[in-house]
């Protein structure tokens, strides 16, 4: 059957896909359909509309709307979407499972309200964030920089499904709208580096400094 | 108090309309000495009024700005007494100005000279009548900061500007220590009052607020080593300025030294003693730099350092006194500290001021390019001359009697008067330092004076000098008045400083038993004898000059060049210089004022045309502080590679911070 | 009444955002923003707390303190704006002008909520509104600062709101209704699950301090600050950092009445004078004089983190401190972009003699400095001295004593670059002489240093009340 | 009477000594030597003589052979010579005393550079630092002398009740006696500081000082000159002289005849020793420092 474990579990392996994706317009995809699963995942928590609602409306940002614009902003990409991550990919994969692994347990010593619920919900958000995290500082171009705040958000996201009640609808609301618009201007702002900017200082986009 | 205030304010505000005025306009100027010196009238009579009458003098407003502390004034002794300079230099100060900083000469920093000078007087009044800590703060930032402005007045040349950041380091230094020992005091004591109620404070807290109060005050009274702002920042500013600050604003490090004393409970020896030690470095190195300056200002700057080491002396004997319970030296220490800050004041400010009229004559400060202004600028020579003299401590003029006062009370550390209490024969090896300081001053003034002044012009700037004017003129000439008869007449002056005594004594929280004993400083001295002694001097040499003048009328006299012991084409130029004036005590202290001597290497038969240079540049600022902190910057660079503009760094510190502070407690 | 501070300058803003002329739109700045203030005002006077929402949005004395010195600071950059962006006219300026007044708005509301969740939701929307704001300029340099501005700051928050979460679980997970509303969680903060609680403390520092710019997560703010308009950064010095600390402030109060106040509070001093040493490193030989106003935010934001660490006494020069700096950042950012446009570079190499060059500004810029460290008469002061006497008060020596120190360090960093920018000749490059301080680019920044050494000397009746009245809260409350 | 026997013996002690000195180092010489008057014969001569004045000189070159006289004659008033008191004294005179004779150098200095004679110019700057390195051997003794009598005050310093000290206080009495003849030798320019007569103005000290005076300018500082000596011949003796007897006019009389046996001596030290490079002058002034701070060290408690 497939319960709300078994959609973590999913959504644990798309972060090690994610961090191992050597292709951007793979990785954008794999966070869009990581997205998406999140998006349902709040209806294995309760039911109702507000819940339903919910979950369209993530699933429409998450899931179909930012990917969509990430996909968007890289259209006119000039060099190649091959990307290589510092330290290589194998390394980031390694520190990815380390991540995982030690989310794992941290998760488990960590004192847990008696849920009905899955129980690796506290494990997979901080394994999802330890991702993100992971993309940020290994990745060197902008948009993955941006998956990787996308992938951190979602490791967020899980973590909230534990606050479902308790987190008013509005709040949900603008949070998503707030994520759409942060990935919204983060697709600008990377469109602009793109046209403006040359390939090579991209790469490091590190001028400023002492 | 309220024409006090009324004074006060007055001053602040005295360069205010002259700076809302034509740039090109001289009324501004006029209206500032005016009111500058209306407020300082003013400021005299009320402090008069009150040295007069006495009686209780407060005023306090609620002021809700730093809880606890309300907007809190009043007189008593010590305020009083420092008053009187504040009222008296800046004033003369703005009417030299008249002369010598014109508005239309110096159209554009005139008026912003002129409205700082007004506010940094004020700022000092406001700190000396301060009754809690923040107003202090207040008034001594007020200055401090004034004072920078000032010194940077001619800030498009390097030197001043350089002048200018030094000062502004070493102020600010000594602002955060003040900082720190007021908010430790009021911490400690529950109350910002000043002088506060010291008797709550334990020894440990005790030690530590003398160590701050006599760093945070040291910098600016400028106790070597905390000198190191002191020479520049004198020599470049304006010579208005300088005389204000040589005269009056370094002596507000003494009042703070002074007043933060004053109720310390249970001076341990080794605070009188470590004040003894320093004014007797600062004095014998001070002069010893002072000698070896080509720049007669900051020749001039570097015996202030000197003349704060006699004042750090008189301090510590006073501390000693309150150690050792004996009431002569108290009053004998603080009435020497007192009454030196008031003669430096009238003589610092008079050599100060002749030192800008030399400037203002000969667009120069280098005493190697003058010689021979005696003959062209007579006045300023003799006002130089008697401001030298004073400088010295040498009788008849007022040196001597604060010196002297001084002297009795380290004698008195032997035991005299016999049976009068103990003894602390140690302190009294000040007085040999003393001694080594006045006579270091004779040789350095003796000197100065004559390079500047004397034998024939070393260049041609000296050919085109010309007298200065009377608005320059008359502040000198009064403040000659006044350095003579303080000299002469010092029984009259003296009653002024009994109250400044007892406010000191009596601060202390043991202070009441020890107040009761004193005796007032007419008793302790005999100061009829130094007047009747002076004027015999004078009268002497007036009879003695008479008789020479009778057998050097021309009648009897024939001129000639000097003798050149036989070398028949004598130049201005062989004449000695100050450099070679100063030859021997730069040897002396090499150890100390560490000279930079650049000499060529002569070894050919024939040399061809050399040249050598000696410069004596400020040994603590140039080889230690300046080292330190260019070292330590250059260290501090390396943190740099922290911040090397790549973004994924960055968010790794974010994640380094949150897994540092999760992991923490455990 | 205090839902008019959230909706008249989003609702100007969005004038703005249709206004058709770049000529006059600029005015519609002032505008926006003197409704806000004027409407604070009244809310002042009135004097009462105002709730709105079931208690979501309170107006209540530490609000208040904080809006005030928002809105004053806004207001005076708003004045400040029609004038320089007269002189932008190369530049659209819709979108800057939308942001400006959105930017109020979102810190108003973030001041506003007592919903730790609407808060975030603020917070992060300052952080969307100011981003397009500081790539005003379009170039390169810009961009890379609104990139890294923008990502480090949504990272942060982003784990602020992880730590929302935490806080509303916390609460779950003691058996206790989960809730985000912040009078909730102090009634019940005692009985808080304490490691869910002390890692949500963590989380919401270390995330809402990357957006305040406390050590080490203050990598972004030189070049964001170096990069955007003078009055951008004024605003995001002064006005954004406030709101950020605001909302730090509050979990910091859940933090101490849940019982972890120790750990809260040492962290905070750490942090504090940690980001305050920083600040004195990187201000050593800085060429760049707005990168060194940058560090100059980071070092008052560490003095206002150490204040609340040392709690007691010091919360009273803590809020007092947000005024200043508000108000001293005001005058420092807006001089030094007068003084950037005028020479044409913001590096010390080809900028001396600013005071003679450019003698409003140039003057405004030196007293500014002095303002900001605090030395007396200017405000600053007040707010630093009652912190340090509260340090030793808290019998916090080796604090106080790094504190001192660092401020001396930060004095001789600084003060080399001020020095070295204002005195001496000027060196101005021909092609920039079209730029001299007028009415509208000097005005504002005079009336913002004049409120500066005012607020040194004299603080209003009202203030001081209010001051103390929030100070009590904050203190009753911790 | 005790007044008029002082002033009497400033009148004309001093120019004796002088004629002492050079009488006994004629002697050592093998010569006859100038009559013992001559100094007198020099300072009559020199009265009666118009001045040559350098052209470069202002007021300052006249004041300072004035000034010089004046605070010397000033100083005699307030040693005692002798065991009685002296004319003028007071509670701290001691410090004036010593000041005077600062006022007389700086004037007598400033007088002598306004030649801008570069000869003038290195004598004053070698007379001004060796006196300064001086003052403190010169106070340290003082120091010792005011802790042993219990007073400020010349007079009982160095006066009447003087012999018991030499008891509680002999072994620092005795560094202080050493140390003050140095002093005195390098304040009044003696071998082995200063040769008076040498002829090469570059190794002078004070003859160099005074080149360009004159005729009744020169009178004066000759005599100045003498009374400073004079003062510090009487310091000694005081410090020395065992004799008390309770007479004026026995005790002025010892007083003179230890004043004279005081010159011979420092006549014999001329005429036996050499004088000291330049460079060492200050070695040997900071060992009389040493000498009479060791006097502080040794004293009673």
């Amino acid at each position: 059957m497939f319960t709300l474990t078994t959609l973590l579990e999913i959504v644990l392996l798309l972060n090690f896909f994610v961090l191992g994706a050597s292709r951007l317009r793979t990785a954008i995809n794999l966070v869009a359909v990581q997205g998406m699963l999140l998006g349902a995942a709040p209806l294995w928590m309760e039911h109702g509309a507000r819940v339903v609602l919910l979950s369209l409306g993530t699933m429409a940002v998450k899931g179909v709307l930012i990917p969509r614009l990430l996909l968007y902003a890289m259209r006119d990409l000039t060099i190649g979407p091959e990307f290589r991550p510092a330290g290589g990919f194998i390394a980031s994969l390694l520190l990815g499972a380390a991540g995982t692994g030690a989310s794992l347990w941290f998760g488990g010593t960590l004192p847990l309200a008696d849920s009905e619920h899955s129980s690796l919900i506290v494990p997979a958000s901080l394994a999802t964030i330890f991702a993100g995290f992971l993309m940020l500082i290994t990745r060197v171009k902008t948009i993955s920089q941006s998956l990787g705040y996308l992938v951190l958000e979602n490791g967020v996201f899980v973590f909230s499904l534990l606050l479902i009640e308790a987190v008013p609808a509005l709040v949900e609301i603008g949070v998503l709208l707030d994520l759409f618009v942060a990935v919204f201007v983060m697709g600008i702002i990377i469109q602009h580096i793109n046209r403006e900017l040359d390939p090579l200082e991209v790469q490091h986009l590190s001028s400023l400094k002492e | 108090m309220n024409l006090l205030i009324a004074a006060i304010a007055m001053i602040a505000v005295s360069g205010l309309p002259g700076a809302l005025m034509n740039r090109r306009r001289s009324s501004g100027q006029f209206l500032a000495a005016m009111i500058s010196t209306a407020g300082s009238i003013c400021g005299l009579l009320a402090v008069g009024q009150w040295l007069a009458v006495g009686g209780q003098s407060d005023l306090r407003i609620a002021w809700s700005l730093v809880p606890g502390a309300d907007f809190h004034v009043g007189l008593d002794g010590l305020s009083a007494a420092f008053l009187l300079p504040i009222f008296v230099i800046p004033a003369l100060g703005s009417i030299y100005g008249l002369g010598y900083w014109r508005q239309s000469e110096h159209a554009d920093n005139g008026r912003k000279l002129r409205l700082f000078y007004g506010l940094c007087a004020a700022g000092m009044a406001v700190l000396v009548v301060a009754r809690n800590s923040v107003v202090f703060l207040f008034g001594w930032e007020v200055m401090a900061l004034s004072a920078f402005v000032l010194v940077a007045t001619e800030d498009d040349q390097p030197s001043v500007a350089e002048a200018g950041w030094v000062y502004l380091v070493a102020t600010h230094a000594a602002t955060l220590t003040l900082f720190g020992l007021f908010a430790a005091l009021a911490a400690l004591l529950g109350a910002f009052d000043l002088p506060a109620d010291g008797g709550k404070l334990s020894p440990a807290a005790a030690n530590a607020a003398f160590l701050l109060a006599l760093v945070g005050f040291g910098f600016k009274a400028g106790i070597m080593p905390l000198h190191v702002w002191l020479p520049g920042a004198h020599a470049n500013a304006p010579s208005h300025v300088s005389a204000l600050m040589s005269g009056v604003l370094i002596k507000m490090g003494v009042y703070g030294l002074l007043r933060v004393f004053s109720f310390l409970p249970d001076p341990p020896l080794w605070w009188g003693g470590l004040l003894l030690a320093l004014g007797v470095v600062s004095g014998v190195i001070g002069l010893a730099f002072a000698a070896a300056q080509r720049d007669f200002k900051r020749l001039l700057a570097y015996s202030s350092i000197e003349n704060i080491g006699i004042i750090s002396i008189a301090t510590g004997l006073a501390l000693l006194g309150r150690t050792t319970h004996r009431a002569d030296w108290v009053v004998l220490g603080v009435g020497g500290a007192v009454w030196h800050v008031w003669n430096h004041a009238l003589f610092k400010s008079l050599l100060f001021f002749c030192a800008g009229s030399v400037l203002h004559a000969t667009e120069t400060r280098d005493i190697n390019q003058l010689g021979g202004l005696a003959k062209r600028t007579p006045l300023t020579a003799f006002c130089f001359l008697l401001g030298a003299v004073a400088v010295c401590g040498l009788p008849p003029l007022n040196g001597f009697v604060s010196e002297f006062l001084i002297y009795v009370g380290l004698f008195g550390t032997l035991g005299i008067p016999d049976g009068a209490g103990p003894s602390l024969p140690g302190a009294a090896l000040a007085a040999p330092g003393l001694a080594f300081i006045g006579a270091l001053a004779v040789a350095c003034y003796a000197t100065a004076f004559a390079g500047i002044f004397l034998g024939a012009p070393r260049s041609s700037r000296v050919e085109h000098a010309h007298e200065a004017n009377w608005a320059m003129l008359v502040p000198m000439l009064l403040l000659v008045g006044c350095c003579v008869f303080v000299g002469l007449a010092p029984g009259v002056i003296a009653p002024a400083l009994d109250p400044a005594i007892a406010a000191w004594t009596s601060a202390a929280p043991d202070g009441a038993a020890l107040a009761a004993e004193l005796k007032p400083l007419t008793e302790q001295v005999p100061l009829g004898w130094l007047s009747a002694l002076g004027l015999a001097l004078v009268a002497l040499a007036a009879f003695g000059g008479a008789a020479l003048a009778a057998r050097l009328r021309p009648r009897f006299t024939s001129s000639s060049v000097t003798w050149g012991c036989g070398y028949l084409a004598p130049s201005a130029r062989m004449q000695y210089t100050s450099t070679s004036f100063s030859e021997i005590l730069t040897g002396l202290f090499r150890w100390a004022l560490r000279p930079q001597i650049r000499r060529p290497r002569i070894d050919e038969l024939f040399p061809h045309s050399a040249s050598f240079e000696t410069a004596v540049p400020d040994s603590v600022l140039e080889s230690v502080v300046r080292p330190a902190l260019r070292s330590l910057g250059q260290r501090i660079l390396w943190f740099r590679v922290f911040q090397q503009g790549n973004v994924r760094v960055y968010l790794f510190y974010l994640f380094a911070a949150l897994l540092l502070l999760l992991i923490w407690p455990y | 009444m205090a839902l008019y501070l959230v909706i008249l300058p989003a609702l100007v803003g969005l004038a703005a955002l249709l206004a058709p002329s770049d000529r006059w739109r600029p005015w519609l700045l002032p505008i926006g923003s003197g409704l806000h203030l004027s409407c604070l005002a009244s809310l002042i006077r009135a004097g009462e707390t105002v709730s709105h929402f079931d208690g979501w949005l309170v107006l209540d004395a530490t609000a208040k303190v904080f809006l005030l010195a928002i809105s004053v600071l806004h207001f005076l950059c708003m004045l400040y704006a029609p004038g320089y962006l007269a002189l932008r006219r190369e530049r659209p300026n819709r979108i800057l002008c939308a942001c400006m007044l959105a930017s109020l708005a979102m810190m108003s509301l973030v001041v506003l909520s007592r919903h730790l969740g609407l808060m975030w939701v603020a917070v992060e929307a300052t952080t969307l509104v100011t981003a397009p704001s500081l790539y005003f300029n379009h170039n390169a340099r810009s961009l890379e600062a609104t990139w890294k501005y923008l990502l480090i700051c949504s990272v942060g928050i982003a784990l602020a709101l992880l730590g929302s979460f935490f806080l509303a679980y916390s609460a779950l997970h003691a058996g206790l209704k989960p809730t985000l509303l912040f009078d909730d969680l102090m009634a019940a903060a005692p009985d808080l699950s304490r490691p869910w609680l002390h890692a949500a403390f963590v989380l919401l520092v270390v995330g809402y301090g990357a957006k305040m710019g406390l050590s080490p997560m203050h990598a972004w703010k030189p070049d964001a600050y170096g990069e955007a308009p003078g009055m951008v950064g004024a605003i995001m010095a002064g006005g954004v950092t406030s709101c950020v600390f605001f909302a730090i402030l509050r979990v910091y109060q859940i933090a101490v009445r849940s019982g972890d106040g120790e750990f809260a509070s040492r962290t905070m001093t750490f942090l504090g004078l940690l980001s305050m040493l920083t600040a004195a490193v990187f201000m050593v030989r800085q060429r760049d004089f707005k990168r060194m106003l940058a560090y100059s935010s980071v070092e008052h934001m560490g003095i206002l983190a150490f204040g609340v660490g040392l709690g007691g006494a010091a919360i009273y020069g803590v809020l007092l401190h947000v005024i200043n700096n508000a108000l001293s950042k005001g005058v420092l950012f807006l001089s030094a972009g007068n003084i950037h446009r005028a020479y044409g570079s913001k590096l010390t190499e080809h900028v001396t003699g600013a005071m003679r060059g450019l003698p409003l500004s140039g003057s405004l810029f030196l007293v500014g400095f002095f303002a900001g460290c605090g030395s007396p008469p200017f405000s600053p002061f007040v707010s630093e001295f009652s912190i340090v006497a509260a340090a030793f008060r808290e019998r916090h020596f080796v604090g106080a004593a790094i504190f001192l120190a660092a401020l001396m360090a930060v004095f001789l960093g600084m003060g080399a670059t001020v020095l070295g920018i204002t005195l001496g000749k000027p060196s101005r490059s021909p092609q920039h002489d079209s730029f001299a301080d007028g009415v509208q680019t000097g005005a504002p920044i005079v009336l913002l240093m004049g409120l500066v050494l005012l607020l040194g000397m004299y603080l209003p009746p009202f203030l001081s009340d209010l001051l103390n009245q929030a100070a009590q809260s904050l203190a009753a409350n911790s | 009477m005790e007044t008029a026997i002082h002033v009497l013996a400033v009148l004309g002690l001093p120019l004796l000594l002088r004629g002492v000195i050079n009488k006994t180092k004629a002697a050592f010489a093998g010569r006859v030597g100038p009559p013992l008057l001559q100094p007198f014969y020099d300072v009559i001569r020199l009265v009666q003589k118009d001045s040559v004045i350098s052209q470069t000189t202002g007021w300052v070159f006249r004041a300072g052979p004035v000034v010089s006289l004046a605070t010397a004659l000033l100083a005699s008033l307030l040693l005692p010579f002798g065991r009685e008191t002296a004319p003028v004294s007071f509670s701290g005179d001691v410090l004036l005393f010593v000041y005077l004779l600062a006022l007389g150098r700086f004037f007598l200095a400033i007088a002598s550079l306004d030649t801008g004679s570069a000869f003038e110019g290195m004598g004053v700057t070698r007379e001004l630092t060796f006196s300064a390195l001086a003052e403190p051997a010169l106070f340290f003794g003082f120091l010792v002398m005011a802790s042993l009598s219990r007073s400020l005050n010349l007079s009982e310093m160095l006066g009447e009740s003087f012999g018991a000290q030499w008891q509680t206080g002999g072994a620092s009495l005795v560094l202080v006696l050493v140390s003050w003849f140095i002093v005195l030798l390098a304040e009044n320019s003696r071998i082995p500081f200063d040769d008076p007569n040498t002829h090469l103005e570059l190794t002078m000290i004070h003859e160099v000082i005074v080149l360009d005076h004159s005729g009744p300018a020169l009178a004066m500082i000759l005599y100045g000159a003498a009374v400073k000596l004079l003062l510090f011949c009487a310091m000694i003796v005081q410090l020395l002289s065992p004799i008390d007897s309770g007479y004026v006019l026995v005790d002025a009389a010892v007083f003179v005849v230890e004043t004279l046996v005081l010159a011979a001596i420092i006549g014999v030290i001329e005429s036996t020793m050499a004088r000291l490079r330049m460079p060492d002058v200050p070695r040997l002034l900071v060992t009389a420092c040493v000498l009479s701070a060791f006097g502080i060290i040794l004293l009673p408690r």
